[in-house]
């Protein structure tokens, strides 16, 4: 039988970004769907191919635009692993408060999305808007508010500035204070319970041998963490929970996002804590023309979306040979989200695909 | 830091895939795995069953000197908390290698990646469409020799600055009368 | 209940109702960017360099270095400035943390709109600088750039002082990779050097440990690499663009390490002895001067022969120089090779005195002469003529030659230069105590910082400011004391070097066993004749010879350099005019073809 | 003469009404934003952007319906202006039974929508359309029970007589009838395609539905239409249950309802299209269906 | 006329559509902190209903398809704010295989804005600015597209085939 064809985005509101769908649907429902991709490649492993190790910095972090530190870490401590390079004990922590921080940017930006593609429009505004204290506090830290360029081979670009502890304590304490009313509009609110439990869930097993990842997989009911697992930079240090709310539909990963929120800001609370003095940056040799030995390394590290993970391949030279970039939505963006689309209703497609929170740009690259 | 589980686990796969593969431990929670275009499929079905459930991707690296390219899967086992990269070699003139598609089913999309960057043919993989490229025309872009910078200057008629860079500095560098002058 | 209150939780929400919203109203209300905010970039023209370095580290290839003629070009600096392609930035930062002066940063100003793309296309001024602080600039701590050198060696100064090995211990081979490493290879150290050599490409070379190749580009336009590896007055250090806010990189310890790494230049440098074409060139003074001629005209297979006065080649590199400072080993190593390459020499041959150079200029189709500054100058104090007053020059001559010298165990050295120090220091080595007087202030003093406070170090009492009035003999018509008064500087306006005026109310008194007088030397041109001597052209001085481009004086077919040719007197200066000289007897001047 | 007279009247009411809805619109923006925390709009936003589309060049026509579309929906708000007492005003055209032409004519606007969308073949609008007629079975039927209490109590099936009997605070009929009247806000909520039950329009799932292909003057229309239905649908509310009174009254109470319905958008997201009408015929229409015992119980 | 030029500056529909990184300054910019409704603007779902097409970055061949087909839907007068370096010249992107470098061969544009990315006060700037240069009857690109069809025609040509292309819509 012919089905229905419909074609959402990429010039729409219910896409996660600039990509695209291609659906069939029987009446309200969908039986078959194609993800079209390719909107964002900008070509990066390419373009990486053609720079210096340096040069790359500025570059990474267009790679994931909503929560771009995680490029800018990964690509550091692998040309670090390779290099033998090792940063200073404060600048791993600065790392992990920026990485957090840049979480729970990434994590309003996920509330905002799900509650638009569930037509609750407020909570876009607020969360939004309540984003930008944090992206104040990531201005004065860094000099930028989307793209932050701080972390480089070595350490971080510059120290803290005076007073910017406690800044970043009253930023954590106003979000706390919002969060009450974040939970009472959106995570308590009886019609998005409606909207969302039981539909669009992704099986424990299945989702495990699909690849996907971080709170997806966690809402699923893995615990698992890349923090814990293979824990980098100074987490194995940090006391922090991994929630696992465990049904795989949309209310569990919307819900999961909103207990790692908890654990996010209760990492930065220790971290600005236990921040040690010292050295921010080891500075590399040459700024230009350093050259970094031959060798591959896999680095990965727990993104708002899941794993995160950079294959850097050197062969001696000023520019890396080949760098790989696993962006967390490749699995689930993709085929994932085709395959478990299949029987939904098309006024679930966008929450699903909000819930999944696929990021367009780190799929394409 | 030990290494046990990473020792461990290089033993059983030392024992078990004795002749096809050779493993060693890259550094904690990281081993690496260099088998044949042939044996690929086996090796990972095995690794499979050993705990690496989760593929987290596969790579693709073009080395041009020596012709070849050399496809890596990444594996990782959430019960040992390790990696490990399965690597293997194919030809660059003929580049062909089973889909890994029976053993992990997302393999796919990163194949299907491949495809397209590298021109590497999967066969057994039903889809192996464009993925991110619409209208291409021009070789695999992720190949060492397609040279993005001609490419761009002649598509989109943007021009690269390298010589006058070149220039540039060369006119910083000033005086330079060495004894080819003499 | 759970339901119901499940329905009415939301209601909360319209208590912000009342609230007063969090907007900021822009554009009636400007919220301030953050202090390190990175904005469109300002450029301070007058500290900017020009070195390009921005322009190199831009991943986006967004700067471009244009030439602006109202700058005005001086050594280590060029008329260049970056332009700014906002079709292109990225407000990395990066341009900023790579310039080495600071001179480049991006203010917190970020407002452009505008129709026309061009627009965007500029060189930064500095007139958007909104102060010190605001914006994305680089310290000397947060720059990419290292300006912090790779300390060199020494031994110990209570150690070194008591025998004349050299001080400095040479780099190890990490320490000589991270300090080339420094080197962004803008190559505006090259305007320093005199002999222009190529010194990013050797850097290059030490950094792949390529010495041979390194010791390849030496040779291009130094034949002593070692030598000025060891005691150059780095002239290329001053131009460096990290000497703008820290340390320069150590190119002279570069040079030395890498020399030092290749143990026989021969293998490296190919000059056939036997080749001699039918030109025969005369070289006064074994100096520096004349065994670089010797080298280059070598290369070229012109048959050369070097006189020398004393029993040994080198000159002022032997006699000047004490030992510990430049090893026997080292100029062994350098004047072998060069005299290897097929140059004959004839020591203890004074021309002017056992050969007249007008039969060099007869039997010759040229003659350089490098004969150096030999003479020192007197002070003009009495009492000058005690025992025990000694001439810096040949102070340390004897001493280089092995000859025992008598200076007490105290002795007094006047003056502020290199040689003072070296003088200073080696009485220091010869058991006495030693003490510096110079008229100027610590800051005046010619000398080399490293120099003063190698000396420092080691024990030498430097009092600047005080000037000698009078030596005191003893009975025996020795020196016994010197009695000397303290000077105040007094400026002599803008751009004049102020002048030290003696206070004359309090003369003080200072015992001493020897005085050493290191104010200057002059040359001794009792070699020339005095009809070649009319035909000469010298300096207002009458100091220095003048020679055109090519080294030539006005009688052709002799040339000159070195210290009687520029005023730098110093080493690589002599290579420099040698060259020159070198060039001009392949170009054909004078009667080398005539 | 009078009817001329009338018919000025009624074209001069019927623009008064519609830059009422507008300003409603707007003030209803600037509501919203305020419990988002921002300042929102000037109040007469959305006077310019109906000035703003009628100054559009009309691009794209999908043929005859398509364009005729956006005049029949406005065409049947119109009509069902003349249906509506505002206030205490006699409308235009009175009749015993006019409610249920009121009903019918309210219907008609959607339906203008569906032909003319329909034209467009946009699946968006095609889904929208669908979604629409769907959601009026849901909120019709809620409506009209929620009504019928009132017609049997004051037996009457004249809007105009309804009011006038029901006379002015404290004798409004919310107050025996109020759980009608409850049944009959959240009837509104869904006639004004407000959140939980903007399925029509969601931007999100069918980019802005039916009204997607419309561009220009067409949406302006329709812009028109919207603006002129918050008056007529909050006025039929605030005649059945809020009594009578002045224009200036009349006014009060719209615009409040109008603020009720804003605020409950602001706070809650939307239904799935199956879930909306279960809701409509679930809890609604019991609630509607038990105003029925009040009229039993207050007889 | 003066009444509908007041009214078509100060409200602006612009088209959702996020085609470069650019778009992660609009949520700010549209929500609670900068407030853009303030001057009218708010995203409109489709490209029929808007006036202003916001091309915030990069665009990737596959994206400028869609974009000039989405320009094109759009009912005249409309405008086009192109964001940040990407759009200028390249930007970061300079030397890409897959994105175009200078938006101004394909479609007019009418401001650029700097930075990348700008913030969110750039943009209301912008804004600011296109809405007096609309006052003034400045902004005008709009017109320049219809009268140079062809040479933007044959410029979009150039990059994707254009027969293949309108054959499929």
């Amino acid at each position: 039988m012919r089905y229905f064809e419909y074609f959402v985005g990429p010039q729409h509101v219910g896409v996660t970004g600039n990509m695209s769908y291609h659906l069939w649907a029987d009446g309200d429902e969908i039986k078959k769907m194609i993800t079209s991709v390719g909107y964002l490649h900008r070509g990066f492993e390419k373009l990486m191919e053609y720079r210096e190790w340096v040069k790359n910095v500025p570059m990474v972090p267009r790679i994931c635009v909503p929560e771009p530190d995680v490029n800018e870490v990964l690509y550091a401590m692998g040309v670090e692993e390779l290099s033998g390079l090792v940063p200073s004990e404060r600048a791993q922590y600065i790392r992990v408060l920026v990485l957090e921080m840049a979480r729970l940017s990434a994590f309003l930006f996920y509330f905002a999305g799900a509650a638009g593609a569930l037509g609750l429009y407020t909570i876009p505004q607020w969360t939004i808007g309540d984003r930008d204290y944090i992206l104040d506090r990531f201005e004065e830290l860094t000099g930028g508010r989307a793209y932050h360029i701080y972390t480089t081979p070595g350490g971080v670009r510059r120290d803290l500035p005076d007073g910017f502890k406690s800044r970043v304590q009253e930023t954590m304490n106003y979000l706390k204070k919002r969060l009450i009313d974040y939970d009472r509009l959106m995570f308590e609110n009886a019609i998005i319970v409606k909207r969302t439990k039981g539909i669009g869930i992704i099986e424990k097993d299945y989702a495990m041998n699909m690849g996907v990842t971080g709170p997806n997989l966690r809402a699923s009911g893995i615990k698992a963490d890349v923090r814990k697992d293979d824990h980098y930079l100074v987490y194995d240090k940090l006391d922090f929970d991994v929630p696992v709310v465990g049904d795989g539909d949309i209310f569990s990963r919307i819900m999961q996002r909103r207990l790692e929120f908890d654990e996010s800001i209760k990492i930065i609370e220790q971290v600005l804590e236990m921040m040690p003095d010292g050295g921010f940056i080891e500075k590399l040799p040459n700024p230009i023309e350093w050259k970094v030995p031959a060798g591959d390394v896999y680095v990965k590290l727990e993104s708002s979306k899941g794993e995160f993970g950079y294959y850097i391949v050197s062969n001696g030279e000023e520019k890396p040979y080949r760098i790989h970039v696993r962006g967390p939505s490749y699995t689930h963006g993709i085929q994932v989200a085709q395959e478990k689309i299949v029987g939904m209703r098309i006024a679930d497609v966008a929450p699903f695909l909000f819930s999944l929170d696929v990021c367009p740009p780190d799929i394409e690259r | 830091m030990s290494l046990d589980v990473e020792e461990s686990i290089k033993q059983d796969i030392d024992l078990r895939l004795k002749d096809i593969a050779k493993c060693e431990i890259q550094r904690e929670r990281r081993l690496k795995l260099y088998t044949g275009k042939d044996r690929v499929i086996p090796v990972l079905g095995f690794l499979k069953s050993y705990g690496f459930i989760h593929l987290a991707a596969i790579s693709c690296v073009d080395w041009l000197d020596d012709g070849e390219f050399e496809i890596v899967y990444n594996l990782w086992s959430y019960r040992d908390k390790a990696g490990i990269l399965v690597k293997t070699r194919i030809s660059r003139e003929n580049p062909e290698i089973d889909t890994a598609i029976p053993i992990y089913e997302i393999a796919e999309t990163y194949e299907r990646e491949i495809h397209e960057m590298f021109g590497v043919n999967f066969p057994g993989n039903p889809n192996l469409t464009s993925l991110f490229l619409e209208d291409w025309n021009g070789p695999p872009p992720m190949r060492k020799d397609f040279d993005t910078r001609k490419y761009a200057a002649e598509k989109y008629g943007m021009r690269d600055l390298t010589e006058q860079l070149k220039i540039g500095m060369d006119k910083i560098k000033g005086v330079r009368d060495g004894d080819e002058i003499l | 209940m759970g339901i119901f209150k499940k329905i009415f939780t939301p209601l909360d929400a319209l208590k912000h109702l009342g609230q007063k919203p969090h907007t900021i109203r822009v554009p009636y209300v400007k919220k301030e960017p953050a202090k390190r905010y990175r904005g469109i970039h300002v450029n301070d023209w007058d500290k900017c360099i020009g070195c390009g370095n921005c322009a190199r580290i831009c991943t986006c290839q967004a700067i471009e270095m244009i030439p602006i003629d109202s700058i005005k070009v001086e050594e280590g600096k060029t008329n260049l400035r970056p332009q700014v392609d906002y079709g292109r930035c990225s407000f990395c930062g990066q341009c900023v943390d790579v310039c080495p002066t600071g001179s480049l940063k991006l203010s917190t100003e970020y407002l452009m709109t505008s129709t026309n793309k061009d627009d965007y296309i500029f060189i930064p001024p500095k007139d958007r600088d909104s102060g010190e602080g605001t914006g994305w600039e680089s310290s000397t701590e947060t720059s990419m750039l290292r300006f912090d050198r790779e300390e060199m060696p020494e031994r110990n100064p209570d150690e070194r002082k008591l025998d004349f090995e050299p001080v400095l211990l040479g780099f190890s081979e990490q320490q000589a990779y991270l300090e080339s490493m420094r080197c962004l290879g803008c190559g505006l150290c090259v305007d320093g050097c005199p002999t222009h050599m190529f010194i990013p490409e050797y850097i290059q070379k030490i950094r792949d440990a390529e010495y041979n190749g390194a010791v390849d580009e030496f040779f291009k336009n130094n034949p002593l690499p070692q030598i000025c590896g060891t005691v150059c007055t780095h002239n290329c250090e001053d131009n460096c663009v990290y000497s703008r806010r820290g340390n320069p990189i150590q190119i002279r310890y570069l040079k030395g390490f890498a020399a030092e790494k290749v143990d026989n230049y021969g293998d490296v440098i190919k000059v056939d002895p036997d080749n001699k074409i039918d030109k025969k060139v005369a070289v006064i003074g074994a100096g520096p001067a004349g065994l670089t001629l010797a080298f280059y005209l070598r290369k070229y297979g012109v048959q050369v022969k070097i006189f020398e006065s004393t029993p040994n080649a080198e000159g002022m590199m032997r006699y000047g120089i004490p030992r510990y400072r430049l090893s026997e080993k080292t100029l062994k190593k350098e004047t072998d090779f060069i005299l290897s390459t097929g140059a004959e020499i004839q020591y203890s041959t004074e021309i002017g005195k056992d050969i007249p150079l007008k039969n060099l200029l007869d039997e010759y189709d040229a003659v350089f002469i490098g004969v150096g500054f030999q003479q020192g100058i007197p002070m003009g104090v009495p009492g000058e003529d005690a025992i025990g007053v000694l001439q810096a020059a040949d102070f340390l001559r004897d001493v280089a030659m092995g000859k025992k010298v008598e200076i007490g165990n105290k002795a007094i050295i006047v003056g502020g230069g290199d040689v003072a120090m070296d003088a200073s220091r080696t009485a220091l080595r010869l058991g006495a105590k030693s003490v510096i007087m110079y008229r100027r202030r610590w800051v005046d003093m010619p000398a080399h910082e490293e120099e003063k406070l190698e000396a420092k170090d080691e024990g030498v009492e430097i009092m600047p400011q005080t000037l000698p009035t009078e030596i005191v003999k003893d009975e025996n018509g020795k020196v016994k004391s010197v009695k000397y008064v303290k000077t105040k500087m007094v400026d002599q306006g803008e751009g004049k070097r102020p002048k030290p005026v003696p206070i004359e109310d309090e003369i003080y008194e200072m015992e001493c066993s020897a005085v050493i007088q290191a104010i200057g030397q002059n040359p001794d041109y009792s070699l020339f004749p005095d009809d070649i001597k009319e035909k000469l052209q010298f300096d207002k001085r009458g100091k220095r010879i003048i020679v055109d481009d090519y080294g030539e004086t006005l009688i052709p077919g002799l040339f000159a350099g070195g210290d009687c040719v520029n005023n730098r007197g110093d080493i690589v200066g002599a290579i420099a005019d040698a060259r020159k000289a070198a060039r001009g007897a392949q170009r054909g001047r004078g009667r080398a073809s005539p | 003469m009078a009817i001329i007279i009338k018919i000025l009247e009624y074209i001069l009411i019927a623009f008064g009404v519609a830059i009422l809805g507008l300003i409603y619109g707007g003030i209803g923006r600037k509501i919203t934003a305020r419990i988002q925390n921002r300042y929102g709009p000037p109040f007469y936003q959305n006077i310019l952007d109906v000035l703003k589309l009628f100054g559009k060049r009309n691009e794209a026509s999908h043929g005859v319906m398509f364009d005729l579309g956006p005049v029949i929906a406005l065409t049947g708000i119109l009509t069902s202006l003349m249906f509506l007492p505002l206030g205490s005003s006699t409308p235009l055209i009175s009749f015993e039974g006019d409610i249920f032409v009121l009903f019918y004519l309210l219907v008609v606007s959607p339906l203008g929508m569906a032909l003319g969308a329909g034209e467009g073949a946009n699946p968006n609008a095609t889904i929208g359309i669908a979604r629409g007629l769907t959601m009026m079975l849901g909120y019709e039927l809620v409506l009209f029970v929620s009504i019928i209490p009132l017609m049997i109590h004051y037996d009457t099936a004249s809007f105009y007589k309804l009011v006038q009997m029901q006379g002015t605070f404290p004798n409004w009929n919310f107050f025996p009838f109020f759980l009608s009247a409850f049944a009959g806000l959240i009837a509104l909520q869904g006639m004004m395609g407000l959140q939980p039950f903007d399925v029509v329009v969601a931007p999100h799932e069918i980019a802005s539905g039916p009204m997607v292909e419309y561009s220009g003057r067409f949406l302006g229309l329709l812009q028109l239409w919207h603006a002129i239905a918050v008056i007529v649908e909050t006025g039929i509310i605030a005649d059945a249950f809020l009594g009578n009174g002045g224009a200036g009254w009349f006014i009060l109470k719209t615009f409040s309802l109008f603020m009720i319905v804003i605020m409950v958008a602001a706070i809650f997201p939307r239904f799935r299209i199956g879930q909306a009408v279960k809701f409509y015929w679930k809890y609604p229409l019991i609630i509607g269906l038990l105003g029925f015992l009040v009229l039993f119980i207050w007889r | 006329m003066g009444l509908f030029k007041f009214s078509r500056s100060r409200s602006l529909w612009m088209m959702h559509f996020c085609t470069g990184c650019g778009a992660i300054e609009m949520p700010p910019t549209m929500t609670s902190r900068y407030d853009m409704e303030r001057f009218g603007i708010i995203p409109m779902a489709t490209p029929r209903q808007s006036d202003l097409l916001l091309v915030t970055g990069y665009l990737t061949v596959k994206t400028l398809k869609r974009v000039v087909r989405s320009y094109e839907q759009m009912a005249e007068p409309k405008y086009v704010i192109a964001f940040g370096s990407c759009t200028m010249r390249g930007g970061m992107y300079w030397d890409s295989y897959n994105t175009v470098k200078e938006l101004d061969l394909y479609i007019p544009v009418d401001i650029y804005i700097n930075g990348c990315m700008p913030r969110p006060e750039a943009i209301i700037d912008a804004f600011i600015k296109l809405r007096d240069m609309i006052d003034k009857g400045e902004a005008n690109a709009w017109k320049n597209y219809r009268d140079n069809l062809d040479w933007y025609k044959q410029n979009q040509a150039k990059v994707f085939d254009i027969n293949k292309w309108s054959a499929k819509i």
